[in-house]
């Protein structure tokens, strides 16, 4: 059988930083297959596949497409040898509308010169019933969700018919249906010949959908088999060097029933938006539980993230922590009550990518390292040295963060706000892009801080985190609580039945967390 | 008190600085000067002149002054610009040798000065008269409102306290009834904007024009030959400029005074120390009557009135005060 | 430690790749002048001499290019504390006029008070250019106005009032200049290097660019600025003011500039005349960019500036340049002089194996 | 209406055209990511080069035509230097508006001998677009009649400019490149291509501008845009980066200006004061405006 794709002895330094991203790594994909891609944050996964789409300039190696030895100095060069890429962060112009962004460089023209608006429309629109996706043409890309702008991007590709298409972390940021669509999709492109090469931390993902699995591990690649012939417990210990479960152990549930953090009756208006972003929302943090919030990208999920942190002000209800009504509070206000609190966008919202790492560190925390004014270098130099080891973050305080990998950047965040917190503490999505060491890692800090006595609310699409450390669980549609589950409830429901509370098929009645 | 210098041995070479307080583009005083420095020094073989604009930021102007005279290259300065004898004298303390003369500017008693003041109140009276007479007269554009123009491009002292007012005074000798509309441009350049002065000043009533605005000036022009006013024009002949509107151009003898004052230099018969106003009587400002568009532009019984009234004005018949700078 | 002794080792090899780079830049600057000067002056060489040697051929060109630096310096300052907050200060020309307008008057109603006066007459002269600078702060945070254009149309505006103010109100009868009267004698800056123009006030400049730079690097609020120009997402997230922000470095920067006048009228001309300062605010703009808004790169690029402009104004003094050509000389320098294209050439690419 | 508001909106038409163009190519540079404050030098470089042209070849057409290119020469070079010599936009535009006052002096006086104002008497007035028809509809044609070329051309510029940027793909890529340059990279196509051409439009637009500056008075004076490039920036700014803002922009700084002109004359407040009302309009309007956008999207 042919190789679509042919990769030898591919060697990537960073000159900033002198470190040997990809070292000398072989990888080849033939036609119609699914090649999954995996390895620990940092691995040089998506160093990899920038060298392949003409985004990095190789220090060595060679690459062969369609069996015609090539070099791809740019990513004109790669669209004209058929390939695609969807990037781990979107690239995404958020005032086009879904078909102005995906025929961005290849426009329908009507005449000679006039853009064909309405012929993009159509087109596109072509390009997403036939693979089933959920988007409209027509509506801005600014004002969808996480999920959707992933199919956009996704369309983006499929609009380009390439042969082979990359998909770097894809999943990551999408719920249990939306990928299953995907997978859908993927298939029926893999079908009709387009080989595929497909980045993900999620071992079932690995084992559902590709033929062949190839991990990377510290700029190397370690292995390279048939899916069928390798189990999760395997490719897992390729990946970390030993094999890691996601379970985590933990005390019985005892909550004190004195909750931390209160939402009275919270809604939530925005002008000109039809229905409330929230809409009467009731709900108690207690101390020393887990309480987790579902829901499909869309429902508000996303707003309340925005009312926690202080960025978004409500309409109406009340805020209460601690008997004290903080409704009014804005960001500045609560980190001084000691708001703790990791947001879904790391990248935009949870650092600043071009501060140092100990700059990114004591943001919330800079008065502790400050005497009359001045900021003091040692003590910030100690804090941060111990963090990062305590923490294992690969990276020196002096780099900016911002050429971490994305798991590392989150072990920073992680690590800042941990500190900060005093008694609630708000996670949201924190696992997007962890490989599944750091995952577990982040789910044994949120234990451990429970079994301390913390408030957690961790704010989830991703169902199995949900379901694997929530002592209760509140499901959001459409901005209003479906429902609420715990204990025994918690421990007996399905996959489906949350599927059905989260698409609003389903819902308690008079829920109340 | 004049203190004559020594003369000097005949054949002395005798190297001259222009110090130009500004740009020499557009403004024909300063052109006059240069010219003036210059064609002297080409019918004497033995004067060299260095002609040197300073550009407009008058902040700047001393340090520059200080540093050519720093050379000791120049055994005289000309320059001609009100301000210049409080710098030239500052600057002269530092190098007492260095002698300055002064023109457009008034400044007694410092030995290494001497100044001419041009009397430009005299030259606005007259220009304002010819103004009056034009804008009450049944001249084709003339209107029968008492209104006459003066565009300016920014407001300075021998402005505000001599042309203007003089033009006004003048005017007003033919009817005090009449009413003055002053403008500013806010800069030397803009000629657009001078334009569209003009056009809103003909609008209100305005038909004839003064202007002291550098090149902005060309606005006046255009508008006065599309929409019909009339334009009388200082220390310069610009009847060509609008023809058949510029009806009368005073004259400012700039370079004859230029070419006297380096004579008395070559002579060392020059009263440092002493400052003298010159004017109409002094024949340092005219008028170009013999511009033969004087003549077509003017209807006869105008040009008789103001020609009796220069005569006046050169006899020193005409009573006025000249005001302080 | 050891990580310590590296860090400091890569620092120093970036430092020597920048400065290299530089060379490289005003290498090629000075090659244009070459040409230029063969191409529009009758006497190339002289020209060439004057323009390169000029400055430095006597105490008196030397100082006074030292001396034209200063209201550089701080303009560069506040430009670039303005820059690293993310916000961007078009008004420097109305906002060091005023601040100047400002220092003068006081310095004049001070009079009795000495030295005291002197701190007092800058300290208002700054607050004069910081608060209308700190207007367009106040109008971004409040209705996210774009600073960038008020502050051009406030100092607009507000050049047309000074030079009202100064030619009218408070116009010194004595004079022909337009000019405000001449501040008492206690309130001007001992001259150094006589008979240049230069200043103490070059101190203070220095003075200036260490607090601005351990003000940035070393203070909580420095910090804090510092990030809200780099994220200000991340900068809400982490509790930082961020209303302030868009305000206080606004303020600071326009309050440098007022300095800037200040330190002009206390240091050089003594008197505030008409449009005195014509320029200054955007050569500050152009050196806090040149220093790519580092406060200590702001000394060498104000230096840089003003030796390029005395170049020019000595070959213009001593050969048959005129202004038009000096200027087109020093924009074939502009054009280069921030190339980072031209600064890689001097990067050796370090790779470590 | 009052017969003070018609010669005055008529002389507003007038003013703000040369604003309207030279705002167009800023409108480029500023959508492909690029604060351009070169407008000032193209528009002088366009002013000088067009009417010399006209002068040397007689021909008004062809000597814009000339101009316009000289001014996109100097634009190539700006673009050149920013976008592959890698420099600091800013400084690059201000050398630009440097090296065009210098330029355009130097040049004049080795061609006529004089470094100020050059007349020309041998060029004839611009043509004017009189249709009594529509003239003589009352308020309407008193105002918007009876303009020079540049005038009507500058709204059909504005209507293609218009439809550039938001029916051709070229448009589309433009505005792409200023919001999200890495998407444009990973569709494989070049940023610095279309800020070279936004670069090139607006030495095109500015050049027109400024030639209508000189071909209107049929004459060159040193430094005639003073200002004006800097108050299409601004024009830009105000009129919210849409064309058909551009218009109203333009059109409320004109206004302003022409009502000063008017003030001037009718009240006796200190000409500066006067001089400065342009600016404080437009800064009153622009306050305004954001206060009416900041109002329009804000979670109650
Ligand atoms: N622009 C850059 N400059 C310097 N170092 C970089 C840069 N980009 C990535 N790196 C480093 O190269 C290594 C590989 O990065 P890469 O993004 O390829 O890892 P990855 O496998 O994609 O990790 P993840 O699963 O977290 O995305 C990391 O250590 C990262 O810190
Ligand atoms: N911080 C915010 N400020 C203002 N409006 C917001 C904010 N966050 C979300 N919204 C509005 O709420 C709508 C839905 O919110 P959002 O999409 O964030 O819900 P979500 O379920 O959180 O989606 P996701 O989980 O993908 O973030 C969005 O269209 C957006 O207009
Ligand atoms: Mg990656
Ligand atoms: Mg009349």
């Amino acid at each position: 059988m042919e190789h679509a794709l042919e990769m030898r002895g591919i060697v990537k330094i960073y000159t900033e930083t002198g470190l040997r991203a990809n070292d000398g790594v072989d990888l080849t994909l033939n036609k119609g297959q699914i090649l999954c891609l995996a390895g620990e944050n940092g691995a040089g996964k998506t160093t990899l596949m920038k060298v392949l789409y003409g985004l990095e300039k190789p220090d060595a190696g060679t690459i062969s497409v369609m069996g015609k030895p090539v070099s791809i100095t740019s990513p004109l060069q790669a669209n004209r040898l058929g390939i695609g890429m969807v990037h781990q962060h979107f690239m995404l112009v958020d005032d086009f509308t879904v078909a102005q962004n995906v025929t961005l460089g290849k426009e329908p023209l009507k005449g000679r010169f006039s853009y064909d608006l309405k012929g993009a429309d159509e087109a596109v629109d072509a390009v997403i019933r036939r693979h089933r996706f959920s988007i409209d043409a027509t509506k801005r890309v600014g004002s969808l969700t996480v999920g959707q702008k992933q199919q956009v991007e996704i369309v983006k590709m499929l609009y380009r018919d390439v042969d082979i298409l990359i998909l770097d972390e894809p999943t990551a940021v999408l719920t249990e249906q939306e990928i299953e669509s995907l997978f859908i999709t993927l298939r029926a492109l893999a079908e009709h010949g387009t080989s595929l090469i497909l980045i993900t931390h999620k071992l079932h993902e690995i084992t559902a959908i590709s033929d062949r699995v190839a991990i990377m591990r510290q700029g190397a690649m370690v292995g390279d088999f048939p899916t069928d012939s390798v189990d999760g417990k395997q490719i897992s210990r390729l990946m970390m060097g030993q094999s890691v479960s996601l379970v985590v152990d933990r005390l019985p549930y005892t909550p004190v029933q004195h909750p931390v953090l209160r939402f009275d009756n919270v809604s939530v208006l925005k002008r000109n938006q039809q229905r409330p972003l929230l809409d009467g929302v009731s709900f108690a943090a207690r101390s020393g539980e887990i309480l987790g919030f579902a829901g499909v990208g869309g429902n508000g999920l996303g707003v309340l993230e925005a009312v926690l942190g202080g960025f978004l002000p409500i309409s109406s209800g009340a805020i209460v922590h601690k008997d004290e009504d903080i409704s009014r509070l804005d960001s500045h206000a609560l980190r001084k009550r000691g708001l703790a609190y990791v947001p879904a966008d790391r990248l935009q919202v949870g650092s600043a990518l071009k501060a140092t790492v100990s700059e990114n560190l004591i943001v919330d925390a800079r008065n502790e390292f400050t005497r009359h004014g001045v900021m003091q270098r040692k003590k910030i130099e100690a804090h941060t040295q111990s963090l990062l080891k305590t923490y294992s973050v690969k990276g020196s305080p002096s780099m900016p963060i911002g050429t971490l990998s994305g798991g590392n950047i989150q072990k920073v965040i992680l690590a800042r706000e941990i500190t900060q917190y005093q008694d609630y503490i708000v996670f949201s999505e924190p696992t997007w892009g962890l490989d599944i060491a750091s995952s577990r890692f982040v789910y044994e800090r949120m234990v451990q801080l429970r079994d301390e006595g913390a408030a957690v609310l961790l704010i989830s699409s991703n169902l199995d985190e949900i379901l694997a450390v929530s002592d209760r669980v509140i499901v959001m549609y459409r901005g209003t609580i479906v429902a609420v589950l715990e204990a025994e409830e918690l421990r007996q429901v399905t996959k489906e039945d949350m599927g059905a509370y989260m698409l609003g098929l389903r819902q308690q009645e008079a829920p109340h967390g | 008190a004049g203190s004559t210098e020594q003369v000097p041995a005949q054949q002395k070479s005798l190297s001259v600085l222009v110090y130009i307080t500004g740009v020499m583009a557009g403004s024909p005083p300063y052109t006059a000067l240069a010219e003036g420095a210059q064609e002297f020094a080409a019918a004497n073989e033995n004067v060299t002149v260095k002609i040197y604009e300073a550009g407009f930021n008058q902040a700047q102007w001393e340090e520059q002054l200080t540093s050519l005279v720093a050379t000791g290259e120049y055994d005289v300065v000309l320059g001609s610009n009100p301000s210049l004898p409080e710098i030239c004298e500052r600057v002269g303390a530092k190098f007492p040798k260095q002698k300055f003369i002064i023109t457009d500017a008034q400044k007694a008693g410092n030995s290494q000065l001497r100044t001419y003041l041009y009397n430009q109140y005299e030259q606005s009276l007259y220009l304002g008269y010819l103004a009056g007479l034009v804008t009450t007269s049944s001249m084709k554009h003339a209107n029968s409102a008492l209104k006459i123009g003066f565009i300016a491009a920014q407001e300075y002292p021998l402005l505000n306290k001599h042309m203007v007012p003089g033009f006004l005074a003048g005017a007003r000798m033919v009817n005090p009834a009449i009413e003055l509309d002053f403008r500013i441009v806010g800069n030397w350049f803009d000629a657009n904007k001078a334009a569209d002065l003009a056009s809103s000043m003909k609008t209100a009533g305005v038909d004839v024009f003064a202007a002291i605005a550098g090149g902005a000036a060309q606005g006046l022009f255009k508008v006065a030959q599309e929409q019909g006013a009339y334009i009388v024009y200082h220390n310069t002949n610009e009847y060509k400029a609008a023809p058949g509107y510029v009806v009368g151009c005073g004259s400012m003898e700039q370079k004859k005074l230029v070419k006297e004052i380096l004579v008395e230099v070559l002579a060392g018969t020059v009263q440092y120390g002493t400052a003298s106003v010159v004017g109409a009587k002094e024949g340092y400002l005219g008028f170009f009557f013999d511009d033969p568009a004087y003549a077509a532009n003017l209807p006869a019984d105008i040009r008789t009135k103001f020609e009796a009234f220069m005569a006046d004005v050169q006899a020193g018949k005409i009573a006025y005060t000249l005001p302080p700078l | 430690m050891v990580d310590r002794m590296e860090k400091r080792r890569v620092t120093i090899v970036a430092t020597l790749r920048n400065s290299i780079g530089a060379v490289v830049i005003v290498g090629i600057a000075l090659a244009a002048l070459v040409v230029l000067s063969l191409l529009l002056s009758a006497t190339p060489l002289k020209t060439l001499r004057y323009f390169f040697l000029g400055p430095l051929q006597n105490t008196y060109y030397f100082g006074n290019m030292l001396n034209m630096a200063i209201p550089l310096i701080f303009g560069g300052l506040g430009v670039s504390l303005a820059m690293r907050s993310g916000s961007f200060n078009l008004g420097g020309e109305g906002q060091l006029y005023s601040g100047a307008f400002v220092a003068t008057i006081s310095a004049l109603a001070l009079a009795r008070w000495g030295s005291a006066g002197v701190v007092v007459a800058l300290f208002l002269g700054a607050c004069t250019g910081g608060l209308l600078a700190g207007l367009s702060g106040v109008l971004r945070m409040k209705w996210n106005t774009s600073e960038l254009i008020t502050s051009f149309l406030v100092s607009n505006a507000v050049v047309l009032v000074v030079s009202y103010l100064i030619a009218g109100p408070f116009m010194d009868p004595a004079t022909n200049l337009i000019a405000t009267r001449m501040i008492p004698e206690s309130f001007r800056f001992t001259r150094i290097l006589e008979p240049s123009n230069l200043s103490s006030a070059l101190f203070a400049a220095v003075i200036a660019v260490l607090v601005v730079h351990l003000y940035l690097y070393k203070t909580k609020s420095g910090y804090e600025l510092r990030l809200f120009g780099l994220n200000p997402r991340f900068a809400a997230y982490g509790g930082i003011r961020t209303k302030w922000y868009q305000v206080w470095p606004m303020f600071l920067s326009g309050a440098f500039y007022g300095l800037a006048g200040g330190m002009a009228i206390f240091g050089t001309y003594y008197a505030c005349m008409k449009e005195f300062s014509t320029g200054m605010g955007w050569n500050g703009l152009a050196v806090a960019l040149i220093a790519r808004h580092r406060p200590a790169a702001v000394i060498p690029a104000a230096l840089f500036f003003a030796y390029i402009e005395s170049g020019a104004r000595n070959a213009m003094l001593h050969s048959d340049v005129t202004f038009e050509i000096a200027s087109i000389v020093q924009s074939v320098v502009f054009f280069l002089v921030t190339s980072a294209v031209l600064q890689k050439i001097g990067s050796v690419q370090r790779r470590s194996i | 209406m009052n017969p003070v508001a018609i010669p005055v909106l008529h002389s507003a038409v007038a003013i703000m055209t040369p604003l309207l163009l030279a705002s167009m190519g800023g409108l480029f540079t500023e959508l492909s990511g690029m604060l351009n404050i070169a407008l000032e030098g193209l528009m002088l470089m366009g002013a000088f080069a067009s009417i010399v042209f006209t002068h040397f070849t007689g021909n008004m057409v062809v000597g814009i035509a000339l101009g316009v290119l000289a001014s996109m020469l100097l634009a190539a070079i700006l673009g050149t230097v920013t976008l592959h010599l890698k420099s600091n936009v800013f400084i690059t535009a201000l050398a630009a508006n440097l090296f065009a006052s210098g330029l355009t002096v130097v040049l004049s006086f080795k061609l006529f001998g004089n470094k100020g104002v050059v007349v020309f008497n041998d060029i004839g007035r611009l043509p004017r677009l009189d249709i009594p028809a529509l003239a003589k509809i009352p308020v309407f044609g008193d105002i918007f009649i009876g303009h020079n070329i540049f005038v009507y051309l500058s709204w059909v510029l504005l209507a293609l400019c218009a439809w550039v940027l938001y029916r051709t793909p070229f448009g589309f890529r433009l505005r792409a490149t200023g919001i999200h340059e890495q998407a444009m990279v990973s569709l494989g196509m070049r940023p610095s291509r279309y800020r070279f051409i936004a670069f090139l439009v607006s030495g095109f637009t500015c050049a027109l501008g400024g030639a209508m500056l000189t071909l209107n008075l049929g004459a060159f004076v040193p430094n005639i845009t003073s200002g004006k490039g800097w108050i299409a920036l601004v024009v830009i700014f105000l009129g919210q980066k849409k064309p058909i803002g551009l218009l109203f922009a333009a059109l409320v700084f004109g206004f302003a200006d022409a009502f000063s002109n008017y003030a001037q004359g009718a009240w006796n407040v200190p000409a500066d004061f006067i001089l400065a009302i342009p600016y404080v309009f437009t800064l009153v309007a622009m306050v305004l405006f954001s206060i009416y956008t900041s109002r329009k999207n804000r979670v109650e």
